[in-house]
């Protein structure tokens, strides 16, 4: 870990390891009209599609006892708007903006990336894989290492900015994906997303959420995310950034003991929406500490 | 932080300066909070509570400003569920992080309103009652003991039980009430309740009608797109920052389940 | 659900819903003698190898924030012993033994089932797929539906009495595996088993288990059994045996809604050793509750 | 629950009769336990706490039954953790979980015992001593802040500090020790702090001295597998059942490296 307290990231050095995570943080805007931002290193937007999406019918969020349902539905406006209208606000955030890229079918990840070349504003791209592939009969992109690698191709292909593939926990294997990513020539991998998690209702017999089965976050996840980016980042070359369970400044730093070199913050951020600053003061707090025997 | 360039949002702990169960499993908190909060108040705006200092529940707590002083607001919340169960349970005294005043809450336009409330819907209309002419409320309840009370209003009642006012639904209370006498209309409750009551509109009620809406919220402040409320035409509408209190008019009420 | 309270699986009918999970109740002898079984339809034996194993190297338990990682390796003293000594005693429980098996190559399975066969005690087996395949590299058998069906096959081929497949959930696709698992013959699927997780000390780097990494078990995974539950019950006839966070009585009711047929207690058993009877109690009398608006 | 057909375990709510920190981070809990439990004691015996009315922590906590009287139990305690913390915060006054006793305790032979203790690995000896001949106790900690006394039997002491006793680590007080007038020698402590006694030990001794262990536990009654101690010759130990104390020559001293 770095004494000086910097952190090194596709080329850029930033003085806080936190990335906001997507879909927690908007495109950043509300954040940083309330001076919220400080303290990220940069901001992951919201799933853009290339098409608007309505998202899924409500209800959208479901806490349980120990954790967070959602099912938002990459609820997004669609590449043109973003293009026209919330890029370029993003354009005075404090902090470098990556942009989460969603699609139903391979090629729409590289179209909507082609798309936002036009746009100045990207500090770089996250490629979601985690959604269901439409044209293979709804079964996840991240499941088949081969198409992780076909994705991660077409996308470097047209894009002039690093790129991270944001793997699934719920099908196939991480580990061949994370290589997969690599081969294709992606920038890192994300390690990973919300895990498949249902809340049934006992005495009705019925699902919380209208497509019965969400994605959960909770804190509790942890360890699991732990595992995960230690036996990706052991096997790739390519950063690994964490995602999944953290709300305390030891997470962050537990997460980078495992080989994470940047930690996103999601569900958390819901919370706080000041998580960042707040974490980041813990870890350098931490970091400072004289060491225990 | 919708309109946050006009709007300041805060984000501060909030001592709790006095604690009260109003009615049987109805509690009003008073929170003492600063100016500045106090200046960006609006009618049918709402806080999140940090109920817990724990992990669990993650998420925060949605609850309308019911009414506001010099340097508080509070809230009047029943209890349905583990946040409010917590919530209840937290001792005068204490803090609590509170993020607020969040989303929009009503135009307030002159002229006389009528108010119609279902339940603990009723909540925001102290804090609305004072900013406007409000002419009549016509609130129902399953019993006398959920009935709130709004200062300054002339109110009807109806319950369910009779034990106040008549005995029967708020739709009972409709059939008389001269519509054109008003010039705006504030309606909040259970959606079901909501949606007979809009049912039972004149066209031209229905576009002076402003409703306050929930949603089971993630953030809160316009990020997550976890708050949906259907919207009229189509897609959805954010109930956090585009709301929660919309025109009844650009809400698809066919779709609109509420929560449950 | 079954208002006599009755629970039926394997032809056979239960009082509970209830199974001790495999790993966290021995061979059941140690609640017998102490008469902790009460409550439980049956006790799932700890895995059972051809040769002993002495386990993992200690730590073997961490305890995290919210949960509980494993590292015990399949510690048995194998099958001669097990069908010497211990099966002999557990002919004496008050309810049926399921032997959980384990291998490490798809014909230990069926080498270890039909050595079984040989005692009059067992109920029926559970076989533990979420072990690494050693001939394979050390991929998990049950990542592949190939694998997964052809064990079904061969230990359909010389067991006489009913078994259930034990998925992982951390490799592959379950919903394949479950159907894998019925089209070679199995009479159950259990879902799932632990997470893999992993505890890192970020002070020193290292990580808190020998092997790295170990089963993460926690009451805040049970949305990720009930999804899996629902999802495999959904495309398969064969009853599914949820496994995985139940520490209430409303969590065994959540997962019966869910599709689960019985539902296993693991972890909460090392907290409670009269989970099973606790648990029971409360489920029938949540049972008998009025309806509530 | 190993020798559960001559042993009863028994699981049950035991109210805390007393609590009080004895030394600075050291507490003492008293228990009320039926009659039946005490009956079933024997020193060197654990019990497994469940610190927590709730999830997490998820498992119980172990502890060496320190001293028996009538009709209760004490165990004696540093704070190290979580599960430590949650434990020295409950009240006289509440009860918690109790199972016990478990494992297997001293052999408790006759003739004259010498007890060799490390810090809180002490906290098992006053009741061992109620029961022996105690004829010596050396025992070590970092200050006189972390010593225990054992009611009954003569103390040499040795601090890291000097704080008490001679300043310096307790196999400085082994050089003196007259190893041939002790017919059993009872050891605890930090597994390093242990290997060094054993290190120092003429090869006789170590077949009279028995070792009372700790291992991350589990379920705390032989069911996990989970609580591994290296066992001489190959493969393991169970702590809980098939300890927690060993012989001292059934450890691979070698393999064993504690807890840390
Ligand atoms: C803008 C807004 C303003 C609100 N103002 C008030 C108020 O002034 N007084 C008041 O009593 N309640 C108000 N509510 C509802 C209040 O937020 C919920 O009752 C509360 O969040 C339930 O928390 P819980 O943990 O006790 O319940 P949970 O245990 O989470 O759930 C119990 C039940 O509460 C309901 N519920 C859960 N989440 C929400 C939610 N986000 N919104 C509404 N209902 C929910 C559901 O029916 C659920 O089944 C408001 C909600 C919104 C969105
Ligand atoms: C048979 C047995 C008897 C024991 N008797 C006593 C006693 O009389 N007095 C006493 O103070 N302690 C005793 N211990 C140790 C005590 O159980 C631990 O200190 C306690 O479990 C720590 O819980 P925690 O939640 O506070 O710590 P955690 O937050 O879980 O961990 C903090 C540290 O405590 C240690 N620890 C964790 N789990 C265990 C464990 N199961 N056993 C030992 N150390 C552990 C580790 O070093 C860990 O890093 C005994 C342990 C065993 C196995
Ligand atoms: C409400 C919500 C919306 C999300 N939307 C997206 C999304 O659009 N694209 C995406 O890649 N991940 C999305 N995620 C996943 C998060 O970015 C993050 O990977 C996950 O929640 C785990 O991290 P956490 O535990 O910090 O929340 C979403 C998560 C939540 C809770
Ligand atoms: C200590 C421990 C040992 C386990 N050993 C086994 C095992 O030998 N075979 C197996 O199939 N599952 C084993 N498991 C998994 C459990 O049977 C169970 O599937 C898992 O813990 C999830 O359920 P739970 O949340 O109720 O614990 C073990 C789990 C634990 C915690
Ligand atoms: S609650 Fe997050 S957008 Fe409304
Ligand atoms: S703690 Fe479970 S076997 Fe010892």
């Amino acid at each position: 870990m770095d004494k000086t307290h910097k952190w090194t990231f596709w080329n850029r050095e930033f003085n806080s390891p936190i990335l906001l995570a997507s879909g927690t943080a908007g495109f950043g805007l509300e954040l940083m009209e309330q001076g919220f931002l400080e303290g990220a290193a940069a901001v992951i937007s919201k799933a853009t599609t290339l098409k608007p999406r309505v998202g899924n019918p409500p209800p959208r969020i479901i806490e349980t006892r120990f954790g967070l349902l959602n099912s938002i539905g990459l609820a997004n406006p669609g590449i043109d708007e973003v293009l026209k209208t919330l890029l370029p606000q993003a354009a005075d955030l404090p902090c470098p903006l990556i942009i989460n890229v969603a699609g139903e079918t391979v090629e729409e990840f590289q179209v909507v990336i082609e798309r936002l070349e036009e746009s100045p504003v990207p500090f770089g791209y996250e490629v979601n894989v985690s959604c269901p592939n439409v044209a293979a009969g709804g079964i996840t992109f991240g499941a088949s290492p081969e198409i992780v690698e076909r994705i991660s191709t077409l996308v470097k292909r047209v894009s002039s900015r690093p790129f991270s593939v944001k793997l699934t926990p719920n099908e196939g294997s991480i580990l061949e994906s994370a290589k997969a990513a690599e081969a294709g020539g992606a920038d890192a991998v994300t390690v990973c997303n919300t895990f498949l998690g249902m809340k049934v209702d006992w005495r009705t017999g019925k699902a919380l959420l209208k497509r019965n089965v969400g994605g959960y976050s909770s804190p509790a996840l942890l360890p699991l995310t732990v595992a995960r980016v230690f036996i990706t980042s052991e096997a790739i070359c390519i950063p690994v950034l964490a995602s999944g369970g953290v709300n305390r400044a030891e997470d962050i730093l537990e997460l980078l003991a495992a080989g994470a070199a940047m930690v996103q913050v999601g569900t958390w951020l819901m919370r706080r929406p000041d998580a960042a600053r707040e974490l980041r003061e813990g870890v350098i707090s931490l970091l400072k500490e004289p060491v225990r025997q | 932080m919708r309109k946050a360039k006009e709007n300041r949002i805060i984000d501060s702990d909030a001592v709790i300066i006095e604690k009260k169960e109003i009615l049987p499993g109805i509690h009003r908190i008073t929170f003492e909070v600063p100016l500045p909060f106090i200046n960006e108040v609006e009618p049918g705006m709402f806080i999140q509570v940090e109920v817990s200092h724990d992990s669990f529940p993650v998420t925060r707590r949605p609850f309308t400003i019911s009414s506001i002083s010099g340097n508080s607001i509070e809230i009047i919340f029943e209890i349905v569920g583990r946040g409010t169960e917590i919530l209840s349970e937290t001792e005068e005294g204490r803090s609590l992080r509170l993020l607020g005043p969040l989303g929009r809450g009503y135009r307030l336009n002159p002229g006389k309103w009528l108010l119609i409330g279902g339940g603990l819907g009723a909540a925001g209309f102290p804090g609305l009652a004072a900013s406007i002419d409000c002419d009549l409320a016509l609130l129902g309840a399953a019993s006398r003991d959920k009935l709130l009370i709004i200062p300054g209003c002339e109110t009807i009642t109806i319950t369910e039980d009779g034990s106040s006012g008549r005995k029967g639904l708020i739709t009972d209370l409709l059939e008389t009430v001269r519509w054109d006498s008003f010039s705006s209309v504030a309606l909040c409750g259970p959606v079901p309740m909501m949606k007979a009551v809009i049912g039972m509109m004149p066209l031209p009620v229905r576009v002076i009608t402003q409703v306050s809406s929930e949603a089971r919220m993630g953030c809160g402040w316009g990020a997550c797109e976890g708050c949906s409320v259907p919207k009229a035409g189509g897609g959805f509408l954010k109930c956090c920052s585009d709301g929660p209190v919309f025109p009844a008019d650009s809400i698809d009420w066919e779709r609109w389940e509420g929560i449950h």
